[in-house]
């Protein structure tokens, strides 16, 4: 039987992967944010997984308005990163889990979703930072990968409620999955942020407390608002946090908050890290 | 990779709900925007990038842009490409070949100067004490 | 207020393609197919739709295993054929309906449906034969097109269930749009026939039979079986009935069976056709 | 277009529900048929096309076919591509390179000749009177 050991929540600027990159993490912009990052590790140390399921969007790396996913489930083998437009250093491949992804997949089909499937598929920085945040300096990634994209870029955008369900039937999935393997969530994106507009720069700390504090004990009511209201609290790409409302939906059992760290600003972002420990329930 | 638009763009549906000073980047903007969305997202590839770079207004034409979105790119004019239908996630990759970061956009588009506007992200640090 | 005419549900077999193309529609194989369509050509005289709906399936032409939609829907402004891998003729451009596209997109999506949105797609003989059937010799397509792309090449496929709630979520989308427009819905494949494995060449009249009498008045009935059921009784292609179940869901008002016909074989295929005019309710 | 197989194909699953002589074309099959079906498909294009006519073996290399793929194509074997995880969608492009209608490639998979599978097609004419 899997087990499902916690759910990692994480922002995932580019502009992290440069610190990274640049090794300037203790600098004193760079500093309080790296520095949620130990308790993360050893939270990681002991829960020891081995695959990671990750709710994620895509920023125009995968998909294109050709063929917009609302929900991407990925099934390859082997995951590759690659040039977004900046020029970048790559991240390290990752090691995909197709046995898992087809026992997600059929799940969701058979409960209704209807994903679009990948059998060779591009992660971007939004997958690949929040690894490089957990498992600083592997030689190759600990974790075998199961990537699930969110459509967060083009209206109409799935629901939280949507999010919040595609979650929870894939944590049904992975309780259902026959296999040892240890499996840790993880939602990438967020906190409050907003690229484009007048209103560029936004950040609204209130509405990120609200959002950590209650993620945990009662993710439905973040998945109460609906998409505008989160864009209206959030910026426009706060709604990013509904990767975090689908990986909140994984964890099935009790869940108990290990560590969460927050700081303004990383780049234009308010910038949040929670850990989320997964208890399966003791049988009665 | 050509625009689907026969046509021209089809005028922008009224919203249901705005929030002033954010776009939302429905079907309308979607439809709107193509050709702009496709050149930006074929600067993934390094050598569009230079294609860019040496002949921008070729590379324009290859990807028929509107006169609207033209003008916006030749303008550096982040808002007019939004107007334009633009979604900032493909005009992140065009801001990239201008040499522009996130402050930078961010600024163009608040009238503020960038240093004003980081100014302006650094004092959310008081309401986190 | 738009108004939904009816339902019209075709094969889509190539070698259709390829007698239209040599002009034999009236030699002996093929009159008996050819003569269910004069019927269909006097509905839709009278009908006069502006736009077809149509559910089909992608035979490997836009869709490879890389991004594989469970449900695609266009939204480009023009749709074209292009070779399929057999250098055949190609057919005549498609004039799209995206705001209408987006109607439906921003209603299916409300709706809990996950589609993924296509601004620019190809569509293949499955979507183009059934409008050279409905509308021959015509200079250009008296209608705008929306196609809507179902799964029916990989496993999972959506259930029946869930193509007749597609289905009925985009009838609901058309009444709900404003427009005057005319709108006749398309179902295309089946019916019963497999091309692959030792069964190759099964065909199951009876089960057919049951499908097109059930389909207008009773299509839940055919939605409780799922797909593995219609595979072991219509071929693993006749699992195209998914899309003419879907068809049939859009069709929300009392419907009446204008026309049928139905030939064995065509190619490989039990060939059938069928018209369902479709009549708003009277307000009580 | 490359293969994403990293180290072979995986096993195939069982299927939880078998109908005979039907192959249902799952995860598992998928998993196992990327390379076969990926080729397939670059069919679309007709300079593939006339690249496989060419030089099958350096063609089939291109997409990094399993030996067992690259065995069944070789024999014109349908049962052997499907059995290797092809899909008969694709498949389909592959047979009109060979020249094989639908008829032929049922033939071939039934064990009957082309004469004998028209006429059990025929047959069910009957069926319909
Ligand atoms: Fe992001
Ligand atoms: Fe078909």
């Amino acid at each position: 039987m899997s087990t499902i050991v916690g759910g990692i929540f994480t922002s995932h600027v580019p502009a992290i992967g440069a610190a990274i990159a640049k090794g300037v993490q203790q600098e004193p912009y760079w500093k309080p944010f790296f520095d949620g990052f130990p308790p993360v590790h050893r939270w990681l140390e002991q829960a020891k997984p081995d695959v990671a399921v990750v709710f994620y969007n895509d920023h125009g790396l995968n998909f294109f308005l050709d063929k917009m996913p609302t929900f991407a489930v990925g099934a390859a083998p082997r995951y590759e990163n690659a040039d977004e437009g900046w020029g970048l250093p790559l991240f390290k491949p990752f090691e995909g889990a197709p046995d898992l992804s087809w026992h997600i997949i059929d799940h969701l089909v058979g409960s209704d979703f209807d994903p679009t499937t990948c059998q060779q598929m591009l992660v971007d920085h939004s997958l690949a930072i929040p690894f490089e945040l957990c498992w600083p300096e592997a030689a190759a990634w600990p974790v075998k990968l199961v990537p699930i994209a969110i459509n967060t870029v083009q209206h109409p955008l799935p629901s939280p409620r949507r999010c919040l369900a595609l979650g929870r039937a894939v944590g049904a999935a992975l309780e259902s999955w026959d296999g040892p393997e240890r499996i840790v969530i993880l939602g990438t994106g967020g906190l409050s942020h907003q690229l484009d507009g007048e209103r560029a720069g936004f950040i609204n700390t209130a509405y990120d407390r609200h959002c950590l504090d209650t993620l945990g004990p009662d993710p439905d009511a973040l998945a109460r608002q609906d998409a505008l209201d989160i864009i209206e609290q959030a910026g426009s790409q706060g709604v990013e946090l509904l990767n975090w409302i689908a990986a909140r939906g994984a964890l099935t059992g009790r869940v108990e908050e290990v560590t969460r760290n927050y700081h303004v600003p990383i780049s234009n972002t308010a910038a949040a890290t929670m850990v989320l420990a997964n208890e399966a329930p003791v049988p009665a | 990779m050509t625009s689907p638009a026969a046509s021209g763009p089809a005028p922008r549906r009224p919203m249901s709900r705005t929030i002033p000073g954010t776009p939302i980047f429905d079907g309308a903007a979607a439809t709107q925007g193509y050709a702009l969305n496709a050149m930006c997202f074929s600067f993934n590839d390094p050598a569009n990038r230079e294609a860019f770079r040496v002949d921008e207004d070729a590379y324009c034409d290859r990807f028929a842009l509107t006169p609207q979105q033209r003008r916006a790119v030749k303008d550096r004019d982040i808002l007019g490409m939004i107007a334009a239908g633009g979604n900032i996630y493909y005009l992140a990759k065009l801001a990239g070949i201008f040499g522009l970061s996130v402050q930078d956009v961010g600024a163009a588009q608040t009238g503020m100067s960038v240093e004003a506007f980081k100014a302006a992200l650094l004092a959310h640090q008081e309401e986190t004490a």
